[in-house]
């Protein structure tokens, strides 16, 4: 096992316990998309240069876009709801 | 359920699903030890029997094929989920008047908006560029696919609607991920006929490493990345639609 | 040979092509496209089916057979069981989508669509004989799944069940692929056949066992076994009805039909010292989920929740008759499950009846509704006397062939249960049938209040089109073929011994052997004692029927007090279903480790 | 220290439940489950790992050399197309019941009781 390995998969375990831990949704889309960078680099050291580049596009972009989104859509609606109170 | 109940039954479970895990994984070769003959054997066969370079590419598409297939359509069944959870409800729902400008926000100053604009090209040209390779290299269909789709995306961000013209963005979107998704699984009915087994290759190989080998991989990567495409930026465009539901009566 | 392969791309085909021409569609195109494509899968699923009879056969995807004992591609391999069961699934399918031919609230095309990916999944499901392979449909079938159970989006209860459904299935997912990991860690293979022999030459220690227990739990998230039932209750009482049909009738089931194919097909060989063990563990859970289940199943209002609990009960006697591990058992399952599948089927068909009139499934609410529709009063207490299990019924049978085996391995006491859920059940369907169609028992005149669950039709129509009485009479009927119809128990008995032999299942996938060809049992007739017991069983749903009908009539001060004391026995059991996801998924992960402990004790 | 990858890999799983277990929104729950599925990848790719492989592509070595198995990335691919759609689907659900409930905390709603 080599010294990337065993680094990144500290860093990855230490990345999912943070995204778990923070709970501002907000901020978790954002640390979504670091851990799961930390992630594809994990793939790379695993010698899966494909799968790294699905998680890149997916877990780094696609899924985070998905969260902001989304959390765009329902504050929007609060507003709206605050507005009309 | 009070919390503190909750905590004591996930506490108990925790620690028995805990126990369970380290005396399952416990039995594992040492990481860095496996011996699995299947994937080895796959690993050494995609050169000579597609003449493809990526193992990966061949294990997706051709010897383990119809997981792929199916993969697609559950990425195919979530658009059209999406579409019909966020669907707009006739009689219990009434749509605020919103000019048209705001129902898809787009960048705010000019400079950003050129910025975007002149992006798009180039990452237009990586996806397709990642679909084509698939084959060959790292990449393929669904990785080209989500880069295509923010090409496309970017577009949006730009505020203008090049390229798709009077079309309904959201319609030809469904129409690329219907294609998409029936053309892989319409490429496989073609093995069926031609070849006699579905999804079996029915086209020549090529020479290795070059852009035309593999057999069908690169079309079914085609089509993937059509349907990946369409289906994501459907997905996103749903999220992105500013128009609010609102219950009446709750308001 | 090549229509095994059909069986899918058919519904797929269609539902990508129904997409992508979504903008010039109609109503009726989208529908008939829909219908045809799945009369095209039923026809494929008899045929694969009728070819059974003479062996299960095996079809390689991409032309990849085995290579010096490696299994290269991916293989559907179809014996009587699997075929059965995707027949059972289109063939409720197309009932479903008669059933909803004239609902408004289906959009074109996108709920054909998900139906059709949602049959797709579950036919898949049951004909493929590859690990990771049978999780892709699984997750087919459960991404399909949990966008047909929130379609009612306009309802707060269709989105919280929904979510509910959608996350702890989630999870049993991750526990299956968690499985199929160890598993391939281990085995280097994920052909199923090929697996068996991997694991049968190596150690069976601690890795096999949690293998095997993270993939059950993850099936039992699906089938609902307790304690993993709890989002079944909420997503199958919100679904539109022509949904549940297929949820409750087919989808459950499947749970538990993939135990026993990874049991039999996969782990049998590898932890064959420990059946016993094993048999216990299921036998106990099985038993659990059945008092469980009908127990919330007589304390419902809401008729489509009813018969969501009733459902549970089911896959706790399908349980049972699985964890028999014996012929005997598992043909006795088999049975119950088209049985009931059909049974279970005509009630939602008639609850939806009801609901289309009237867009009510609180009983409080529809109390001598049903006087106006014989027919489905019919269908309604023909689908009751299956869950009696009285004869002729096919649940009868069934009901007989578990008795016999229970009596056979030890576990006589385990007769009291199914005997009391049929009970329940029957009596709280009784119940039920009574309250709507013939008026009976308390309540006022219905009032009309806004909260209730809304309408799947803009305003109530005055009659019922005869289109949807087809497929309800058609359903009830069939329970009760199931059981007329001469060999046909037979039959599942013969198919039984095909599904439990492992190595013949091995022998045709690796070595292409010739599987035997299918041995019809002996002429079934079920024991008196079958018929004492069915007598029980009837008497105790009539009492139950009673009870909640006529209660009221009864001197005051005794039922007052009898009807305290059972709601403070069953207060806690109300409480523990409290909607809340967290709590959901914190009795998944105790089930998990339960389940661990006790494989842990009795396999080990 | 061959033991680590596993460990991580059961870590995620369990800490991504403790976090749905414990959430006070919807949106934060779907993130958890995600991470949950990352549990299984890094399990998926560790199982198939072998010391000094490299990546099945051939394009610049040889035949023979030593490769890491390349059907745990084809099962991981797949994974992650699955994370994608389960998440889409979870938020869509979760838009429509702020809609319903005008809440995200699990413990605001209860449609469905007994």
């Amino acid at each position: 096992m080599t010294a990337v390995q065993i680094a990144t998969l500290a860093a990855v375990a230490f990345g999912g316990t943070a995204v778990v831990l923070a709970r501002d949704p907000a901020r978790q889309a954002l640390m979504t998309s670091v851990y799961g960078l930390t992630l594809a680099i994990l793939f790379l050291a695993f010698q899966a240069p494909d799968v790294a580049l699905s998680q890149i596009v997916v877990g780094a972009v696609a899924l985070p876009a998905m969260i902001i989104y989304a959390l765009r859509k329902i504050i929007r609606r609060e507003e709206v709801d605050r507005e009309d109170r | 359920m009070s919390y503190r109940l909750r905590m004591v039954v996930f506490g108990a479970g925790v620690l028995g699903f805990a126990s369970l895990l380290i005396w399952g994984l416990g039995g594992l070769p040492d990481f860095g030890d496996f011996a699995g003959r299947y994937g080895q054997y796959l690993a050494h066969s995609a050169l000579p029997e597609r003449h493809a370079t990526s193992s990966i590419a061949v294990t997706t598409f051709d010897f383990r094929g119809v997981d792929t297939l199916i993969e697609e359509f559950i990425l195919f069944t979530a658009a059209v989920g999406v579409v019909a959870l966020l669907r707009v409800h006739r009689e219990t729902e009434e749509v605020p008047a919103e000019p048209e400008a705001t129902r898809w926000p787009t960048a705010q100053s000019g400079a950003l908006r050129s910025l975007i604009t002149a992006l798009v090209a180039p990452v237009l040209v990586l996806g397709i560029d990642i679909v084509l390779h698939g084959h060959l290299t790292p990449g393929g269909g669904f990785q080209g696919g989500v880069i295509l789709m923010s090409a496309l995306f970017l577009v949006y961000l730009a505020g203008t609607h090049i390229g798709l013209g009077p079309l309904r963005p959201m319609a030809a979107m469904e129409t690329a991920e219907g294609i998409g998704a029936a053309g892989f699984a319409l490429i496989g009915l073609g093995g069926l006929i031609i070849a006699g087994a579905y999804l079996e290759n029915f086209l020549p190989f090529g020479a290795p490493n070059h852009l035309v080998s593999g057999g069908a991989i690169p079309l079914l990567n085609i089509a993937v990345g059509l349907e990946v495409m369409g289906a994501l930026l459907i997905v996103i465009g749903e999220f992105l639609d500013q128009r609010l539901l609102m219950q009446k009566g709750k308001l | 040979m090549t229509v095994a392969p059909l069986t899918v791309v058919v519904p797929l085909v269609a539902a990508g092509l129904l997409t992508a021409v979504a903008v010039r569609l109609n109503r009726a195109v989208a529908e008939v496209v829909a219908l045809a494509a799945t009369l095209a899968t039923v026809t494929f699923c008899v045929i694969l089916l009728a070819r059974t009879a003479s062996g299960s056969e095996v079809y390689w995807f991409g032309g990849w057979e085995t290579h010096r004992g490696i299994a290269v591609g991916v293989a559907f391999v179809v014996d009587a069981f699997g075929a059965g069961l995707a027949t059972l699934c289109s063939v409720l399918m197309v009932a479903a989508l008669v059933l909803m031919w004239r609902y408004r609230d289906t959009d074109p095309p996108h709920f054909q669509t998900l139906m059709l990916l949602f049959l797709a999944g579950m036919v898949g499901f049951c004909l493929s004989g590859d690990l990771f392979n049978m999780f892709v449909f699984f997750e087919l079938m459960s991404v399909a799944a949990f966008a047909l159970a929130g379609y009612k989006i306009d309802e707060d209860e269709a989105v919280e069940g929904s979510l509910n459904f959608a996350v702890t299935n989630t999870i049993g997912s991750f526990l299956i692929l968690t499985g199929i990991a160890l598993v391939y860690g281990r085995t280097g293979a994920l052909n199923l056949a090929q697996i068996s022999e991997a694991l049968a030459a190596g150690p069976s220690d601690g890795l096999v066992v949690v293998a095997f227990c993270l993939l059950a739990a993850g099936f039992f998230v699906k089938a609902a076994v307790v304690p993993f039932h709890f989002w079944l209750a909420d997503a199958y009482a919100v679904a539109p009805t022509p949904v549940c049909l297929l949820f409750a009738g087919a989808m459950s089931e499947l749970g538990i039909y993939a135990v026993g194919r990874i049991w039999f097909d996969g782990f049998a060989d590898a932890l064959v010292a420990h059946g016993d063990g094993l048999r216990t563990v299921l036998i106990v859970a099985g038993c659990l989920t059945a008092l469980v289940g009908s127990v919330m199943c007589v304390l419902q209002d809401h008729i489509k929740r009813l018969l969501a609990f009733a459902t549970i009960a089911y896959v706790g006697v399908f349980l049972i008759g699985l964890g028999l591990l014996g012929s005997d058992g598992v043909a006795g399952a088999a049975v119950y499950i088209v049985a009931d599948g059909f049974g279970k089927a005509a009630l939602f068909a008639a609850a939806g009846i009801v609901q289309h009139r009237r867009h009510h499934v609180s009983l409080r609410r529809l109390r001598s509704f049903g006087r106006g529709l014989p027919l489905t009063g019919v269908v309604w207490a023909l689908g009751a006397l299956s869950f009696a299990a009285l004869p002729p019924f096919g649940s009868f049978f069934a009901k007989s062939l578990l008795e016999d085996g229970l009596s056979k391995e030890g576990y006589g006491w385990a007769t009291a249960v199914l005997i009391a859920t049929s009970a329940l059940t029957a009596g709280a369907a009784l119940r039920a049938g009574g309250a709507i169609f013939l008026g009976l028992g308390e309540g006022g005149p219905p009032e009309a209040t806004e909260d209730e669950t809304r309408s799947e039709e803009e305003a109530p129509p005055d009659r019922t089109p005869a289109v949807m009485f087809v497929p309800a009479v058609l359903l009830a009927l069939a329970a009760l073929a199931v059981g007329v119809v001469p060999g046909l128990v037979e039959a599942f008995e013969g198919a039984a011994v095909q599904f439990m032999n492992g190595s013949s299942y091995a022998g045709t996938v690796l070595q292409g052997g010739n599987a035997p060809p299918i041995e019809a049992g002996q002429a079934y007739s079920a024991p008196a004692s079958a018929y004492v017991y069915s007598a029980i069983g009837a008497l105790g749903a009539v009492i139950v029927a009673a009870a909640m009908l006529f209660g009221h009539r009864a001197p005051r001060s005794a039922s007052r007090r009898l009807s305290r004391v059972g709601e403070w026995a069953v207060a806690p059991l109300r409480a523990l279903h409290s909607g809340h996801i967290g709590d959901y998924v914190a009795w998944l992960v105790l089930g998990v480790g339960l389940l661990g402990g006790s494989f842990a004790i009795a396999l080990q | 220290m061959s033991f680590l990858p596993y460990a991580v890999a059961a870590w995620l799983f369990l800490i991504g439940l403790y976090g749905i277990v414990t959430s006070r929104n919807l949106v934060h729950l779907v993130v958890c489950l995600s991470v949950v599925q990352s549990s299984t990848y890094v399990l998926l790719l560790a199982v198939g790992y072998r010391s000094g492989g490299t990546a099945p592509i051939y394009a610049d070595i040889s035949h023979s050399e030593n490769v890491v198995d390349p059907i745990v990335a084809t099962l991981t691919l797949t994974d992650v197309v699955v994370e994608a759609t389960v998440v889409a689907l979870l938020l869509a659900l979760t838009v429509q019941a702020h809609r319903r409930f005008g809440t995200l905390d699990p413990n605001e709603m209860g449609a469905l009781r007994g």
